[in-house]
């Protein structure tokens, strides 16, 4: 592929792939820390989620290799976690606003 | 180069161009199948916010019957295969066939001894009777932990993502040893390796996907 | 009211809960009706006017109008607003039960209505109600999904198995009005009819009072009673015909072959165990569609019920 | 995008040339035997076998229906029981949702005309198309397993507890049928998606996108996005039969609402599956046929995509009475209306295009026209559905089984109709019948009128859905209905008869019988296996109607390479100028 860097052929030196390998391990065991500090209600799946989104961008970015991809792709997977979202969050304005809250039984 | 149609490599299919335009479709058929794969999940996901948003208590006891420890070493051993998968693209761009079937290797290996991992979890479970559906009856002292009246629902949750994550990476097992066959037919090299690549990203994804399950299953105490 | 759709809805018996609906039905219809003349019209008289005369006619290039595109945007934007708003307001006045409505507790279980009033009194497929007061039916479902439904009030409501919901209405007039059930719900969903009847309001006392405390009578009677409210003729017959299940002429101490090909001989034990859990033993050739009535009658009613079952022959 | 040195530098000539009419080497006579076409790639071929199978299906749910409503005739018993008629109206519709409507524009008419509107030798992935084809009948074959061991009697909508009772291994077979049939709707999205971006012809710039590729396009998001939650839905209601896993069971602490949201999560967005790629197919007609550019061409290309996104939003309109919260019914109401105003746009767009323009009623366009008044009818029927006070009445009544037959058959199959005799001489070579076209076009206009619009007076008037059993105020309305559904009966025959005559006695078609100024048009009449000879260099706009025809010859690049769009085209305009 000589002179051009066409977008889809990036790449990655070995380098930065192991201190992303690297970098993810240690946010899998920052994780597991931070669950046994037991932190109070919201803050606990907060500070999980907030970890684990940093990982999922860090996976997504180098290992998928989209910071160097056609922006289309990057754009999808953005749109999915989207829609997912939205999904999640409005059937939660039916589940969580029921009078009954919980469904009885 | 100068003309790409002029030489028309053997592994472009008749429809395309060049091996560019190929490249980047099949590149991009499989990212839009990868979304299709979040929306999957993504209902099991829903399902699970909200009964957690419904039992918050049910979740926390219940996650106690999950031991983090193995989850957490899941994880790291996930994070790794997703590593030389990562390193086995670079070495077909690179036209290292060897250096290619190596990581594939290791992350083949990686890929069972998750599944090994998953299966002990599963045992010790079972064998407490925390089943999924019809077949939960767990032995009384699990009954005295898990006391709340919809602890089976939090276990066919638990057993239907996890179960069709496993599925994943039992399918992506499969393929990767179907890539490590082909690259030891030669068929791949710098100028054609697309197949590595979009294997490579349905793995990605089959741990990304678990890189949300490990917190949200394990880590809720 | 004269309007041009009146035809369609049938009469309003209930204006509390029905009017604002009827209005913004008509409403629609019209307002549907003038864009459909318009989108019919313009189609015929294009057609015609423009003709193809011949194959090389030439056409102008029009390729687009911004204010026509705002125009048929904004209007039909105005107007939808206009149709939430009354369709929300008028739902609202649906959901917001007047303080004092009279309570009604209904049960729908495959395939029959269940009416519980407050002194005791059960009805069957048959809701009485006073006029001229706001009449609130709280309901739950023993089995499946089932959904409420009284065309002449213009409420509906499901049914659903784990949860009370409930629907308001005031009759204005005396008379019948029909309920169908409108969730699928099985076999005879289409069968699930039940009516209310609507008194003067002292008639309506007087009907509470001789219902009044519910069942009575020698345990044979009693069971006779039972069998009528709890809806068990929907399915079996006492004469011998066969319907969904089998019949109870002669059902005592006769033998049932089982779909497990086992046979019972039909004794107390075995009734019971019929009626509280009725999928543990299917007899052969009929399906496991019984609701269990575990929960729903007391030891006591089933003793009744069987002594009545043994007098069928 | 990047693009080499090497592009840049190409100049391209552009040669003109007429394809050869009737030709003697096409992708009929191409491979030729049953195992050819069983192992073909080829997307026509794809599209010709799933137009088969489509029509199939239709005949057979429309068998079902003609049952449905012949039991109808009489309140009680006609001549069916009452759990036979109830798996019959289930059955007839899962199958004309799932294995007619869902398939039939995109991956039968589509799977034929998309990559040929692209100036494409075939989708970007021509195996999975033949796979998504095999796995619909993988689909069909779980289903007539459902039908062998006792059948279902759910609704379409299978919704629980009714479906999860476990009194029935038909349920579980179904529903696995309908978890594999997704996969075969997901493959053809992906597989347009990836075809529209990466297989333009040189030329086919984003403005100048057919508005049918468009629709196909807005049809496939929504393919990708909605079906793999009906797949996650159905698997999990599979489990709840199987094995009891008691999430959407009440009985096991489940919500049975909950699975209603699932399923409408992907069951709305799936009516917009149906009639989106409709709405394309109606562009194309209509701008041949009364030889004039589409007016307003971006208004109609986007509101296809806001369709797409809002429709995502809305889907708790089916639940107004089923006990979810105030909150939710009122913001599913509110975002319903929404999607009215670009389906409104589409309408008054097409209607403005035939303003001044040169109507040829031909019958494609009759369609058109059919289409325009039913599906407004359905269409307005909707907005009636979703005005809350109103729905609560007219909930789970005829007037809602009139709405969507109206929306859909009076909608999406009339504009397949359209559709299949607009492209049927590109597709086969031969002419149809125009007379006899005509003659049934006019008796299904009336058989549906006959057969649906009584519905909406008993519906209102209280008539519930799904109802073996009415009382006899009802009577008249379902007999001129069942009358009306036999004239529908008649009219498919024929169109069946006369379709069928044309292959094996029809006169010749030429390679461009309409005129149109679609690149579909531009090759032989059947296309070349390859569908053009070499990837055509687009000239002229799909809509050129102000250019003569002679314009309208498929332009060759002499010295190709490029397969990027943007780039190339402006390349072409200058070369034209100077030729
Ligand atoms: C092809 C399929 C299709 C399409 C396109 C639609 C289109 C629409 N549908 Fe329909 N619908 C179904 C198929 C479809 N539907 C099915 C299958 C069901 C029943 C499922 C079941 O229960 O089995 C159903 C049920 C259904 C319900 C639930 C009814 C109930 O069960 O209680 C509702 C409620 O809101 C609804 C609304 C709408 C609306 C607002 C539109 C809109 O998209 C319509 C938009 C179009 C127009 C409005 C006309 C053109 C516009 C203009 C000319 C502009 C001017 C307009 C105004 C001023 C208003 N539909
Ligand atoms: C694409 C969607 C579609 C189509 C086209 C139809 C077409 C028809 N439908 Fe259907 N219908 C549904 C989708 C559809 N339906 C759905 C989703 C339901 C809800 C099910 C549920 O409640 O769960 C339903 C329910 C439904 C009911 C309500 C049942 C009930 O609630 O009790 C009725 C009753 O009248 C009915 C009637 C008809 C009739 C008479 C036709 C006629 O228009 C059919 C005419 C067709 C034919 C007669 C076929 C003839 C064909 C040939 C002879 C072969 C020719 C072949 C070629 C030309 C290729 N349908
Ligand atoms: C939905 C219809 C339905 C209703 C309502 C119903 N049953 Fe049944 N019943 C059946 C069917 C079907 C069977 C046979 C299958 C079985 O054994 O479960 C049956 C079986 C029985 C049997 C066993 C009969 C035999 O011949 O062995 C008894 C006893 C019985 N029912 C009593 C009752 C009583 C008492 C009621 C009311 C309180 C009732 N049923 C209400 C449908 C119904
Ligand atoms: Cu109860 Cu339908
Ligand atoms: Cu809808």
């Amino acid at each position: 592929m000589s002179a051009h860097e066409h977008h889809g052929h990036h790449i990655a030196s070995v380098k930065m792939l192991w201190s992303v390998g690297i970098g993810l391990t240690i946010l899998t065991v920052l994780t597991v820390t931070v669950a046994k500090l037991g932190l109070p209600s919201p803050f606990d799946i907060l500070s999980a989620l907030a970890i684990a989104l940093f990982k999922a961008y860090l996976v997504a970015a180098y290992f998928m290799a989209l910071k160097w991809d056609n922006r289309f792709n990057a754009v999808l997977l953005i749109g999915a976690v989207a829609f997912f979202l939205l999904m999640v969050g409005v059937t939660l304005l039916d589940t969580m606003y029921r009078i009954e809250v919980v469904p009885s039984f | 180069m100068a003309n790409h149609s002029a030489n028309h490599p053997a592994h472009v299919q008749h429809h395309f161009v060049d091996s560019d335009q190929q490249f980047d479709s099949a590149k991009l058929g499989m990212w839009v199948f990868l979304v299709n794969e979040i929306l999957f999940f993504g209902g099991l996901f829903c399902a699970y916010i909200i009964f957690r948003a419904w039992y918050p208590e049910l979740f926390t006891q219940a996650a106690l019957e999950l031991n983090a420890f193995w989850g957490g070493v899941n994880t790291v051993v996930l994070i790794g295969s997703s590593l030389t998968v990562a390193m086995a693209i670079r070495s077909a761009q690179r036209n290292e066939i060897k250096g290619l079937r190596i990581n594939l290797m290791i992350t083949i290996l990686l890929a069972c001894v998750f599944l090994v991992i998953k299966y002990f979890e599963y045992e010790h479970k079972l064998h407490y009777g925390i089943a999924p559906g019809s077949f939960w009856d767990p032995t009384p002292e699990k009954l005295a932990i898990l006391d709340h009246p919809k602890a089976n629902i939090f276990f066919s949750i638990y057993y239907m993502m996890t179960g069709i994550h496993g599925l994943h990476v039992l399918v992506g097992i499969g393929l990767m040893i179907w890539i490590y066959i082909r690259a030891g037919k030669g068929h791949f090299s710098s100028e054609y390796y697309t197949p590595v690549e979009i294997t490579g990203l349905y793995w990605h994804l089959v741990d990304l996907i678990w890189i949300f399950l490990f917190p949200l299953l394990y880590l809720i105490e | 009211m004269g309007r041009l759709f009146d035809f369609m809805l049938p009469e309003n018996k209930s204006p509390l809960t029905a009017d604002s609906t009827d209005g913004l039905f008509h409403f629609i219809n019209e307002v549907s009706l003038i864009f459909l003349i318009g989108i019919t019209f313009a189609l015929i008289y294009f057609a015609f006017k423009y003709k193809r005369k011949s194959e090389d006619d030439k056409t102008p290039v029009i390729t687009h109008n911004n204010t026509l595109e705002i125009t048929w945007s904004v209007i039909p934007l105005l107007i939808v607003m206009v149709i939430f708003g009354w369709g929300y307001s008028g739902w609202l006045n649906l959901k917001a039960v007047p303080n004092d409505a009279y309570e009604i507790q209904a049960t729908g279980y495959k395939w029959n209505w269940n009416f519980n009033y407050e002194n005791g009194a059960q009805t069957l497929n048959e809701l009485h109600v006073p006029k001229g007061r706001p009449i609130k039916v709280v309901m739950q479902s023993r089995d499946v999904l089932h959904s409420f439904f009284i065309p002449d009030y213009r409420v509906k409501h499901d049914v659903v198995p784990g949860r009370y919901t409930y629907v308001w209405f005031q009759a204005e007039e005396t008379g019948e009005s029909i309920i169908f059930c409108t969730e699928y719900c099985g076999t005879s969903h289409s069968d699930m009819l039940a009516k209310v009847i609507v008194h003067e309001p002292e008639e309506f006392e007087q009907w509470l009072e001789l219902n009044g405390g519910g069942i009575q009578g020698s345990p044979v009677e009693q069971g006779e009673q039972l069998v009528t409210l709890q809806g068990c003729q929907t399915c079996h017959s006492v004469d011998g015909s066969e319907m969904i299940g089998p019949s109870f002429k002669g059902i005592w101490q006769r033998e049932q072959q089982l779909t497990d090909g086992s046979t019972v001989v039909v004794d107390e034990n075995y009734i019971r165990e019929s009626i509280l859990y009725p999928g543990n033993k299917v007899v052969a050739g009929y399906q496991n569609v019984m609701s269990p009535y575990e929960g729903r009658l007391s030891d006591d009613e089933i003793t009744n019920i069987i002594e009545y079952l043994k007098t069928i022959n | 995008m990047a693009i080499t040195e090497a592009k840049k530098m190409t100049t391209l000539q552009v040669k003109r040339f007429k394809p050869s009419e009737n030709p003697t080497n096409n992708y009929l006579t191409d491979e030729k035997g049953v195992w050819a076409w069983m192992t073909t790639v080829d997307h026509k071929k794809i599209g010709i076998m799933y137009l088969v199978a489509v029509a199939f299906f239709f005949a057979l749910a429309g068998f079902l229906a003609i049952a449905l409503r012949t039991e109808l005739w009489t309140p009680a018993k006609t001549f069916i029981e009452a759990d036979t008629y109830n798996q019959l109206f289930t059955l007839h519709g899962a199958m004309m949702v799932f294995f007619v409507l869902v398939p039939s524009i995109p991956a039968a008419l589509g799977n034929f005309i998309l990559p040929m509107q692209l100036g494409a030798k075939d989708v970007a992935f021509p195996r999975l198309n033949l796979a998504s084809l095999y796995i619909y009948v993988a689909g069909a074959i779980f289903t007539f397993a459902a039908l062998a061991s006792g059948g279902f009697d759910t609704g379409w909508t299978f919704y629980t507890p009714y479906s999860s009772d476990g009194n029935g291994a038909g349920v579980i077979w179904v529903t696995l049928g309908v978890f594999i049939l997704g996969f075969s709707s997901i493959l053809t999205g992906t597989n347009f998606i990836t075809t529209i971006h990466k297989l333009r012809a040189p030329g086919i710039t984003w403005d100048r996108l057919p508005l049918n590729i468009w629709a196909l396009y807005a049809t496939s998001i929504i393919q990708v996005l909605a079906t793999p939650v009906l797949a996650i839905t159905i698997l999990l209601l599979a489990f709840e039969n199987i094995m009891d896993i008691g999430i959407f069971d009440p009985a096991l602490g489940g919500d049975p609402v909950l699975f209603q949201h699932f399923f409408w999560f992907y069951s709305h967005p799936a009516v917009y599956i149906m009639i989106v790629p409709g709405f394309g197919i109606i562009s194309e007609v209509i701008s041949t046929f009364s030889k004039k550019t589409v007016f307003g061409y971006w208004a109609i290309a986007l509101s296809s995509l806001a369709i797409a996104f809002i429709g995502f939003l809305v889907w708790g309109h089916h639940m107004f009475t089923s006990g979810q919260s105030a909150v939710a019914t009122t913001v599913f109401s509110f975002l319903t209306f929404l999607v009215g105003i670009p389906t409104g746009i589409k309408i008054f767009n097409w209607i403005a295009t035939l303003y001044k323009g040169s109507i040829d009623m031909k019958t494609p366009m009759l369609y058109v026209f059919i289409f325009l008044f039913l599906f407004s009818i359905g269409g307005f029927t909707g907005i009636m559905l979703g005005a809350l006070s109103v729905d609560i009445h007219l909930h789970d009544t005829y007037y809602v089984v009139a709405h969507f037959h109206y929306v859909m058959m009076g909608g999406t199959l009339m504009a397949l109709l359209a559709g299949l005799h607009y492209w049927w001489p590109k597709m086969t070579g031969k002419m149809y019948n125009e007379t006899l076209a005509k003659i049934s076009a006019v008796l299904i206009f009336i058989g549906f009128n006959m057969t649906f619009l009584p519905q909406f007076v008993m519906g209102s008037q209280g008539m519930p859905r799904r109802y073996y059993n009415y009382i006899d105020q009802f009577t008249p309305f379902h007999q001129t209905s069942t009358i009306g559904s036999y004239i529908l009966g008649v009219a498919f025959l024929i169109i069946l008869y006369y379709l069928v005559k044309s292959l094996f006695g029809g006169e010749k078609a030429s390679s461009n019988p309409w005129n149109s100024r679609g690149l579909e048009w531009q090759s032989t009449s059947p296309p070349d296996f390859h569908n053009f000879d070499h990837t055509p260099v687009v000239i002229n706009g799909p809509y050129d109607y102000h250019k003569p025809m002679e314009e309208f010859q498929l332009g060759l690049a002499v010295s190709h390479n490029g397969h990027d769009a943007e780039h190339t085209s402006t390349e072409v305009e200058k070369t034209e100028e100077k030729a």
